[in-house]
């Protein structure tokens, strides 16, 4: 059997960033100090759940064409409402999170009917809400963290076969993504709007319900991150989430998504996020200086799509 | 004439081209002699596109070698081609919407002062190009985006005949263009002939060939068939060589059986591209709409099919009293309309994605269960359309992008009749599309009506239109000029009918 | 690559293993802060490792919660802290605490309240911002006359230090009969701070005094007040003392700052950490100096 | 003469941004002390120059197809350098200059040259240049802001016509890119390729000394930005233009530029610049709280693009 031709188009799809991965882990494992350590992948796994559910919707957002600048903060609203509302207001558990959940799914909401209503860019619109949800926050909370005590602890502390929960819902959320992106109409809608939007209109589909439901989806999964991260630091901040809008498109680009629409996968994001997660993890073990820790992300980032290129070209070679 | 090294303008020998799955070219010979004419005829995907693209430098061959007189050709871009002495028209338009006309014209040679573009000069002249090839009233300031595809392959055209050149590759050049500028551009190939400049001329339209070439090479699977003087061939014989078979050109709707009226336009208008039109179009009917470019006839389809709102007027369906509400596409679906697009690549097709997700987009729900896709299913039905509409493709997976020209119109066909709707509307279905897959479409459209489908066919090609409609209507600046039924078509009748209103006007206009 | 998990490739030394967590790296007065402690672990390398680590902005709160688990993962004896927020971050050092490991709060003081309802005890090393910013704001009260026009430009809202400077400034203003008439965040921003100033000098032309929470904002209010063609009319005055302000500090173009001794600040918290790995003992707070920094204190 | 339709086109163009910003004028004339005063339009004339700066280079690359995420940190690299070389290092002050123009520019042309080497998405490269430029800032300033004293002063005391210079050099910039773009064989390439690549890559014409042109343009421009910033606050901030990039985005939209290219307009960046700035200006002079701040700008930038879509329907209907 030769392996160079058989094997399937999902594993060299994301081999390169298998790759990637590797070779961090290997040079961070060989100078960070107790790297490959259970607490250290036990920290990583308790820290890409948030980002990851986020670089989902930015995924289904960015195939469609679109962008979403709001996320961070949208998770930063959704992480106050459900702070606010589980202790100072005092709304039982379910419901605040249920609020919490409610909260991004509006903004996501407002974000797409905005965007097609007017048929505005995305990237504007979205601008707008990062900073409308941001003094919203700020509104909400009269800028002062909210402790949340141990009311959220149940979902750190919860473990499904020796897993946090956190991670599971991620990669549930991973799976489910890419499933529907793969498989489902709704999913198929998707990467033809991002193709050719016309040519779907004219198809006679209304992508409008479409469009509205992928940007919805995205600020509730903002919402989904918030519940993660609230839990996560036991308290709800109002500066939360600044510049991770940003950082889940490097982490989407860099798992293959295209930031001009119709091509991408959710598991690629994933791995995305997993690579920037294992660098900063790495450079913080390792106490590199800040500014070096600046040059050597940014050109990771560009280094990873770098690579890219050069996988697509030899599995278009083939 | 002989055939001596000084009267060859350029030779192709053994040229070689493969794109991933397909062998486009293998082993092809041809010889242009200086101040020829020399077609290229050929099916959909026979490969013509792709010589014409290596001979101009837009592609690199696998193998085997060019000459230009006794020297050897490598062109490594369109420029270095241009500096060769050859240019090309392709077949595909590529102008930028937002540049004006004389800008498209000369953009690769901007007249400037110290980098600032000298407009008057610029518009100048793109004025004398423009009137050269029989554009006299054209705007040359005005945006590309403003025109209408006729005119914008015009520009295209005028743009190629802008410098100086040797050889000239039109790539089907008359595609999108009716007969009288059809005839401009003729009396533009006489005089660049008369200038010595040698033509390599692309085209489906074998009465095209037949009068304007000198001879023909034919083209199949990328492969010579033959090259011939024109004048030792006749039409059948060219499509006889091109797909291998006879093919009868006449007239196919017999005793068609009408049904009620499925369809009834009155009065629809928008802006001054569509002015009160009012029509009917029955089961089992076959309604050819003619006219010439910008008359109106694609803005027409695009309401009845809720792809643009009208100002006024109304459309009643399926014998109803009560007018449809037609806002948009989906509701056109719905009411079980369809569009085929005259424009394929920017409103039919999603190039990046595979034959089979083209066609089945029109009706996903049908191979769907709780919503998800039944990807079996779906390849199932999708090899059907492809088998039965002969579509050449490599696997199903592959891009339509990478399709010729002519077999992703019938994707573009195939998805709508996967859709399965009671009146279709076919906006110029075979532009581009060789004889051979021309007369399958023409019988498909046959076969659609006698199951009692209503069908309307907007086309350039008025022989085309008499072959295949039970009646046809002809629009002119906007409105329907005139109706003839088939016992009453005639060329000449209707050629007048589609310049009647301009004639009418042509005080009125500036 | 599993063979690899668990090989320890550091040998382990038996010094202790201090972990000074930083807010922003990317800012002066924490840079100042670090250097001091690295200038005295070099003093006292024989007694202790050092690793210092800090976020990218002084507002990233999750990513300084990673450095935290990151700092527990690797197993350091002690955490020297200056938290990014002073409730977000009291979970994460309760969990450091119960893993064994030594926690010192410095800079930016813990909320008290949580703490207690966290049953967790952090001591504080660190100044008094309050007191600190009533010293400058008395200084400045005697060079104005009752009733005068003042403004205050603020740190990040949610900072406990931003607060306190804040609350400093108006207790000493309020006792002198100061009439504060403005009072915005530029988020310790030079730029944003130049731009609010700016605004504040405009719609009030009698303003006569600007009074900034960071020396980092008191550039940016000079600035907007040399602009504005004001210079001498408008006193400023600062916090933290950094290098670039100390030239103004001396020509008397900023009145005065207030020097809380950066680069001390983290040394008092190794030390202390390091006391109470060796003797254990009840951790309490320890108040540190705050000075009063002005043109004739510099001659 | 009916007033309606003969308006020229470049007027209409303008109108509507003309409207906004007398709307914003009028509100807060109306709400804010001593707003309309010569000292008010003297500080947005200070503070405008190095943003719009900005914004022209974000226009160039935006009307090409590309965007630049990176001009913030480019510019505080800049400025570093050139408090650096002329404090610390010595450097006599035209050198300095020069070597912070430099600076950008190249940075510039490694963002146009990575960008078209590799074919990859501006977005991410700009993105990557963003960290790598903050880090390579830190590294050269030590994280301390340089004091540049009285050194630049000449820059902003220096008045033209009673106007200060640094309004001059940007009113210059615009009008020259502005010229540049709608009159100049590199201003229509540069629209031609935003507007169709592929055409214009079969016409010939080689488009990568272009896109590298502009890409260097948009650095060089941060340079001089640099210039001007760092002498308006006199002395070189690492920390300084964070979120610049979504500011000048914002700038440029709201301007009429469109994000997918081929079409835009410097005089409508400047606009845009003008309206954010006399929205933020207002809302400083009437000490609005941060959270109101927030919400009313993100909402402007929405409401402006939004009103820039009723215009445009308004002029394509006449
Ligand atoms: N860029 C490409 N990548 C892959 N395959 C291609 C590409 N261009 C053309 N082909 C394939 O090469 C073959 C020849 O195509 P070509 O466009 O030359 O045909 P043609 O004779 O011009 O057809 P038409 O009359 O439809 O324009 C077709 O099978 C087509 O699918
Ligand atoms: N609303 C529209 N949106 C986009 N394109 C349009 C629209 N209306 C018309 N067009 C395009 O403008 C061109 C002219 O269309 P029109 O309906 O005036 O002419 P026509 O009689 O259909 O001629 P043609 O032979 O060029 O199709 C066509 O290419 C059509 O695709
Ligand atoms: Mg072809
Ligand atoms: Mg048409």
């Amino acid at each position: 059997m030769k392996k160079g031709v058989s094997l399937p188009r999902w594993v060299t799809d994301y081999l390169g960033m298998a790759i990637v991965l590797a070779i961090l882990l290997a040079i961070f494992g060989y100078s960070a100090r107790n790297f490959f350590s259970l607490p250290t992948f036990k920290m990583i796994a308790s820290q890409v759940p948030d980002i990851t559910i986020l670089a989902v919707g930015m995924t289904l957002v960015l195939i469609i064409g679109g962008i979403d600048l709001s996320v961070g903060s949208v998770m930063a609203l959704c992480g106050a409402m459900l702070g606010k509302s589980l202790i100072t207001w005092g709304v039982p558990l379910p419901l605040a999170i249920g609020i919490c959940m409610l909260t991004g799914l509006l903004c996501g909401a407002v974000n797409g009917l905005v965007t097609i209503t007017w048929k505005l860019p995305a990237f504007i619109v979205t601008l707008g809400m990062l900073e409308i949800a941001r003094g919203a926050t700020f509104f909400v909370t009269g800028y002062r963290t909210v402790d949340t005590a141990t009311s959220l602890d149940f979902i750190t502390e919860t473990t499904i076969a020796g897993v946090p929960m956190p991670f599971v819902i991620a990669i549930l959320i991973v799976a489910l993504g890419q499933l529907v992106l793969s498989r489902s109409v709704f999913g198929r809608y998707m990467v033809a709007i991002g193709t050719n939007e016309e040519a779907v209109r004219l198809s006679g589909i209304d992508m409008r319900p479409i469009k509205v439901t992928v940007f919805a989806l995205c600020g509730f999964l903002a919402g989904v991150a918030a519940v993660i991260q609230t839990a996560r630091i036991s308290s709800a901040n109002p500066n939360v989430g600044v510049g991770w809008e940003l950082q889940a498109i490097a982490a989407v680009v860099i798992g293959g998504t295209s930031l001009m629409g119709g091509r991408g996968s959710v598991i690629g994001s994933f791995f995305g996020v997993l690579i920037i997660a294992v660098l900063s993890t790495g450079l913080d073990q390792i106490g590199a200086e800040e500014y070096i820790k600046r040059i050597i992300t940014g050109a990771a980032i560009v280094a990873a799509v770098i690579l890219d290129y050069y996988r697509n070209r030899l599995s278009a070679a083939k | 004439m002989t055939d001596s090294p000084d009267n060859i303008a350029f030779t192709a020998r053994a040229i070689c081209k493969s794109f991933p799955g397909v062998k486009a070219l293998s082993d092809i010979n041809l010889d242009l002699k200086v101040g020829e004419v020399h077609a290229l005829v050929g099916e959909n995907g026979a490969g013509k596109s792709t010589l014409a693209k290596i001979i101009a430098g837009l592609h690199q061959l696998d193998s085997g070698q060019m000459l230009i007189g006794q020297a050897s050709y490598k062109p490594l871009g369109r420029k270095n081609a241009e500096r060769n002495g050859v240019r090309i028209v392709m077949q595909e338009l590529n102008l930028v919407s937002n540049l004006s006309v004389a800008e498209n014209i000369f953009i690769e040679k901007l007249p400037s002062r110290l980098g600032f573009i000298d407009y008057k000069k610029l518009n100048a002249d793109a004025g004398d190009i423009t009137k050269n090839v029989g554009l006299a009233e054209m705007d040359v300031t005005a945006q590309v985006s403003r025109l209408g595809i006729g005119q914008q392959q015009m520009v295209e055209i005028a743009a190629g005949l802008s410098q100086k050149c040797d050889i000239l590759i039109l790539d089907e050049p008359t595609a999108s263009l009716t007969d009288t500028e059809t005839e401009l551009l003729f009396a533009q190939i006489q005089k660049l002939k008369n200038e010595q400049v040698s033509i390599i001329y692309i085209s489906h339209h074998i009465d095209e060939i037949m009068r304007i070439t000198d001879s023909v090479t034919i083209l199949r699977d990328g492969k010579v068939v033959s090259t011939n003087p024109t004048s030792e061939l006749t039409a059948e014989k060219i499509v006889n060589k091109m797909v291998g078979r006879e093919l009868e050109h006449n007239k196919l709707r017999h005793n068609a059986k009408l049904g009620e009226v499925v369809l009834r336009v009155e009065k629809l208008t928008r802006g001054k591209k569509v002015r009160n039109v009012s029509f009917e179009l029955r089961r089992g009917e076959i309604l050819g709409l003619a006219g010439l470019i910008g008359s109106g006839r694609t803005e027409t389809m695009r309401l009845i099919f809720g792809a643009d709102k009208a100002d006024t007027g109304d459309i009643y369906l399926y014998g109803s009293k009560v007018p449809a509400k037609i806002n948009n596409p989906r509701q056109a679906v719905k009411n079980r309309i369809a569009l085929v697009t005259e424009d394929r690549k920017e409103q039919g097709l999603l190039l990046p994605l595979s034959v089979t997700k083209n066609i089945s987009i029109t009706n996903l729900p049908r191979l769907s269960r709780f919503g998800w896709i039944n990807q079996s299913k779906e390849k199932a039905i999708t090899a059907d359309y492809v088998e039965k509409l002969s579509v050449r493709i490599a696997s199903p997976h592959q891009p339509v992008e990478n399709l010729s020209g002519g077999n992703q119109q019938k994707v573009v066909i195939a998805k709508w009749l996967y859709r399965d709707c009671e009146i279709i509307i076919f906006d110029e279905p075979t532009r581009g599309i060789d004889v051979g897959a021309k007369f399958e479409i023409y019988q498909m459209l046959d076969e659609l009506a006698n199951q009692g489908k209503a069908i309307i066919v907007v086309s350039s090609d008025l022989k085309e239109l008499m072959a295949i409609s039970d009646r046809i209507a002809v629009m002119s600046d906007g409105k329907i000029a005139a109706e003839f039924s088939s016992d009453n078509f005639s060329e000449e009748k209707i050629t007048a009918a589609a310049f009647s209103e301009y004639v009418n006007q042509k005080k009125e206009r500036p | 690559a599993t063979g690899l998990i668990g090989c320890k490739r550091v040998v382990d030394s038996g010094k202790p293993r201090v972990a000074l967590v930083m807010k922003s790296l990317a800012n002066e007065f924490f840079k100042t802060m670090e250097d001091g402690a690295k200038g005295h672990h070099k003093a006292n390398s024989a007694e202790y490792e050092l690793v210092t680590v800090g976020i990218r902005d002084e507002l990233d709160v999750a990513q300084q919660i990673k450095l935290v688990e990151s700092m527990i993962a690797q197993q350091v004896n002690a955490i020297v802290i200056a938290p990014a927020d002073s409730i977000a971050l009291i979970p994460v050092c309760k969990k450091a605490i119960q893993a064994g490991i030594t926690v010192v709060n410095i800079d930016n003081k813990f909320d008290d309240e949580i703490l207690a309802s966290r049953d967790v005890k952090i001591p504080f090393v660190g100044p008094d911002n309050r007191k600190g910013a009533t010293l400058a704001g008395d200084y400045l009260a005697k060079k104005l006359t009752k009733g005068d026009k003042v403004a205050i430009i603020e740190g990040a809202p949610n900072a406990f230090n931003a607060i306190q400077r804040k609350l400093g400034f108006e207790d000493a203003m309020k006792r002198a009969g100061m009439n504060i008439v403005s009072s915005q965040t530029a988020y310790w921003e030079t730029d944003r701070a130049n731009k609010v100033a700016s605004a504040m000098i405009v719609a009030e032309p009698q303003l006569k005094a600007i009074l900034c929470a960071n020396d980092s904002m008191v550039i940016g209010a000079l600035a907007a007040v040399k602009a504005a063609g004001k210079t001498g009319d408008i006193l400023t005055v600062g916090f933290d003392n950094i290098a670039a302000v100390q030239r103004a500090l001396k020509e008397g173009r900023i009145l005065c700052t207030v020097d809380q001794h950066a680069d001390k600040l983290a040394v008092f918290g190794i030390e202390y950490a390091l006391e109470m790995l060796s003797k254990g003992g009840t951790p309490k707070d320890r108040e540190t100096a705050v000075d009063l920094i002005t043109a004739e204190k510099l001659k």
